[in-house]
């Protein structure tokens, strides 16, 4: 466990020193955003409508981004190697590495939302479900995602390639997660996509360590 | 029993074996997708009377339901074939669930295209939001995504790796994906005209299908066998018994 | 710590290791016995797989056909025990240049730090360490301020610590100055000097110690046919 | 037979263009999967076989040069 608490420190005291590693997604997330009324259509009644989705998808690539580089340092610099060395449970660490990867990206584009919501003109009763639902969602964007990033980490230029194997993964929390929006923005109940979530939160944490750490294993081989 | 089966998964994986076993496999396996095709077709084509609603544009079942079927349980194969060389490192296990993914996305390519092309008189447009195109082209979009990944990873047994464990977390996702699919389409769309639902098939229009699906089946072990046979080769080249077979 | 490792504190048996890469045969037959005192070598060309055997002895891999035993019971199944008693020192250094010589190493040596275990490493330990190799005043410089031998020592100060009986250290004599050249084979010597055991590959010449073996994949490959 | 004539068969009731389509769309990508395995092998033996001509002649080269000397 001791190696793993480290890990969980040493990538937040780097995410500390590098602040432009997870604050450039969260500018992405805002830009993103704010393509839509200035692509399509400004008109609040427009907006409000697409708000919930318009927002998800935006989380959903501003996520993407920064995966790529969750576990490409630590192969290149021999910190994975290390892991294994230690023989501690690569389940464990591939569950902590998404936890901080969580940490620094879908909390504070969970935190972030509400000013999007604004810009977005998302009706007041929709506020807690987008926060409830990017609350429960982004950890299952992140668990998945760290499966994408291990497998992909020794590819050279393996950003692009990690969206093309995690986007199709990602389509179920989105279509739930907006429409937990959208339904909550005309007055709606949202429990049972909310629920539908959690369950998928309690899944990917059981099962994506699994996968994330026998695709770790694969940038050892040699 | 069990002592079969043992001879039998070590033969499996004897790559000699496979190649020489399936030398006698292929003019059977093409015998019975040329004549099933023959039939399914005639009596598809010619014999099967028209839908009542749709007409004659039904016809395309023949060919879009099979395929549906088969780029679904292609991707199961592809996912087991994958498993079974993860846990037990056989070698000729990754090589078909490497033949397999080509085909498979193939099979689902043809799905999606015949759906598209069907939902043009049934529906008036090139493309509509249905549950089960989407799902399809999101299977699609996991098929593409195996094989990218296959591809950018040079370590071959990486590769293999690689392609198996994501396979098996697309395995694990299908459902999913598909469930979060229909519920979607409920909610956006009211239930409309569903291209292959129908209470009770007409016997005349039903045995066609059955002879296409399994004729499907049939073709895709033939084109997996091909490919599988050439991965064969290509890492047994040093062996003597490919040489044997290089000087005759 | 300068009491002596336990007399049967390493054991490590490879019994006829085989191990292809590539549909390349890098050795097979290979029998090996390390256990306390000793010093392993290995020698051999580029691409011998050096660092093949050496990552199969760590445990790192587990792409091999024979039998690896530690204490008699078969390495992968008391991979846990084994890993806290052998160091790995791998060809990458696992340093974060971001972070400072401290941080790195309290990183590094956080799997012996843990209070349940028996001598446990202590802060002070660590900071002592990077003393002794040369990196005092700079134990919170970040490392990207530093020379790449002295990021290089960062890892290496683990040897001055680490309470293992078995060490497999993987070219560890790489952008060393002769300072640290000279530092190093004294850790070594220090290492089998109080009965620990050490496997190394390396094309520096390690002198006075007379239980050094040398293996020589490339001499070996030949006895063998492989080439 | 549901059809009459070959012409009203073609035209399949005015749906002629989709099924058609279809199932020519079909014929192409089951033909290039067909195609494909086909070609690799036939890539592969090519190869191979000047491989082992090469490998051969080399042998032998090495042989008379070994007994020039």
């Amino acid at each position: 466990m001791s190696l793993v608490m480290a890990t969980v420190k040493r990538d937040l005291l780097l995410a500390a020193r590098n602040p432009g590693e997870w604050l450039n997604p969260l500018m992405f997330f805002l830009m993103v955003a704010a393509l839509f009324p200035l692509a399509v259509d400004p008109d609040p009644k427009f907006l409000s409508k697409i708000a919930g989705g318009v927002i998800w998808v935006a989380a959903l690539l501003a996520t993407l981004l920064s995966l790529d580089a969750l576990y490409k340092a630590d192969v290149e610099d021999g910190s994975l190697e290390q892991w294994l060395a230690s023989g501690e449970s690569l389940y464990v660490l591939a569950l902590g590495k998404a936890l901080v990867h969580w940490i620094a990206s879908g909390l504070p584009l969970t935190l972030m939302s509400p000013l999007l919501g604004l810009m977005m003109a998302l009706p007041d009763d929709a506020f807690p479900a987008l926060l409830l639902s990017l609350g429960v969602g982004t950890p299952v964007l992140s668990l998945l995602g760290a499966v994408g990033a291990a497998l992909t980490a020794g590819v050279r230029s393996g950003g692009l390639l990690l969206s093309l194997l995690i986007l199709p993964l990602y389509i179920p929390v989105l279509i739930f997660a907006a429409s937990a929006v959208y339904h909550a923005g005309i007055g709606m109940s949202y429990n049972g996509q909310i629920g539908f979530l959690g369950a998928m939160l309690a899944l990917a944490a059981c099962l994506t360590p699994f996968a994330s750490a026998a695709a770790l294993k694969l940038n050892l081989s040699r | 029993m069990w002592q079969w089966l043992v001879r039998l998964y070590h033969r499996l994986g004897s790559p000699k074996w496979f190649y020489e076993i399936t030398s006698r496999w292929i003019p059977w396996l093409v015998g019975l997708s040329v004549v099933g095709c023959a039939v399914g077709l005639v009596l598809g084509l010619l014999y099967a009377p028209a839908d009542y609603q749709q007409g004659n544009s039904f016809r395309i079942i023949y060919i879009h339901v099979p395929a549906a079927l088969l780029a679904q349980s292609a991707f199961m194969m592809m996912a087991v074939a994958g498993a079974v060389f993860l846990i037990w490192r056989m070698k000729m296990a990754a090589w078909v669930a490497r033949s397999i993914a080509p085909v498979g996305a193939s099979f689902c390519l043809i799905a999606l295209l015949t759906g598209a092309i069907w939902g043009k008189p049934t529906w008036g447009t090139w493309w509509v939001w249905d549950a089960r195109l989407t799902s399809m082209l999101l299977l699609l979009f996991l098929y593409f995504g195996v094989m990218a990944l296959q591809r950018a990873i040079e370590s071959e047994d990486a590769s293999h790796r690689a392609g198996a464990i994501l396979s098996l977390v697309g395995l694990v996702n299908i459902p999913i994906i598909k469930y979060s699919v229909e519920w979607w389409n409920t909610l956006h769309q009211p239930a409309t005209l569903k291209l292959t639902e129908k209470p009770s098939m007409h016997p005349d229009m039903l045995v066609p299908l059955l002879i296409m699906i399994v004729t499907t089946y049939v073709f895709f072990a033939l084109l997996v066998i091909l490919r599988t046979r050439n991965e064969v080769l290509w890492h047994e080249r040093k062996r003597s018994w490919v040489r044997d077979l290089l000087e005759s | 710590m300068s009491t002596s490792f336990a007399p049967d504190s390493v054991d490590l048996i490879a019994r006829s290791l085989y191990c292809e890469r590539d549909d390349r045969v890098l050795f097979q037959h290979l029998d090996l016995h390390v256990s306390n005192g000793h010093l392993l070598q290995l020698a051999g060309p580029n691409g011998a797989g050096k660092t093949t055997l050496l990552r199969l002895l760590a445990g790192l891999n587990r792409d091999y056909d024979g039998e690896l035993l530690w204490k008699g019971e078969s390495l992968h199944k008391v991979y846990s025990e084994y890993a806290h008693d052998r160091l790995y020192l791998g060809h990458l250094a696992a340093i974060k240049r971001a972070l400072s010589p401290i941080e790195n190493l309290r990183w590094l040596m956080s799997p012996w730090m843990s209070e349940d275990r028996d001598h446990a490493v202590s802060e002070d330990q660590l900071w002592g360490a990077l003393d002794q190799v040369k990196l005092a005043g700079y134990e919170e410089t970040p490392c990207q301020q530093l020379s790449a031998g002295q990021q290089r020592r960062v890892g290496l100060a683990r040897l001055a610590i680490v309470p293992t009986p078995l060490w497999i250290l993987d070219e560890p004599f790489t952008a060393l100055d002769v300072d640290g050249v000279r530092w190093l084979e004294e850790q070594i010597q220090r290492q089998v000097g109080r009965n620990g055991a050490v496997v190394i590959t390396s094309h520096h010449a390690l002198q006075n110690i007379p239980t050094l073996v040398r293996l020589d994949l490339g001499a070996l490959a030949e006895q063998e046919g492989l080439l | 037979m549901e059809f009459n004539s070959f012409a009203e068969f073609l035209a399949m009731g005015r749906h002629g263009l989709y099924v058609w389509l279809s199932y020519g769309i079909t014929a192409v990508i089951v033909v290039i999967n067909v195609i494909l395995p086909m070609m690799q092998r036939r890539r592969f033996l090519k190869e191979q076989r000047q491989r082992m001509r090469r490998e051969r002649r080399n042998q032998t080269g090495e042989k008379q040069h070994a007994s020039s000397t």
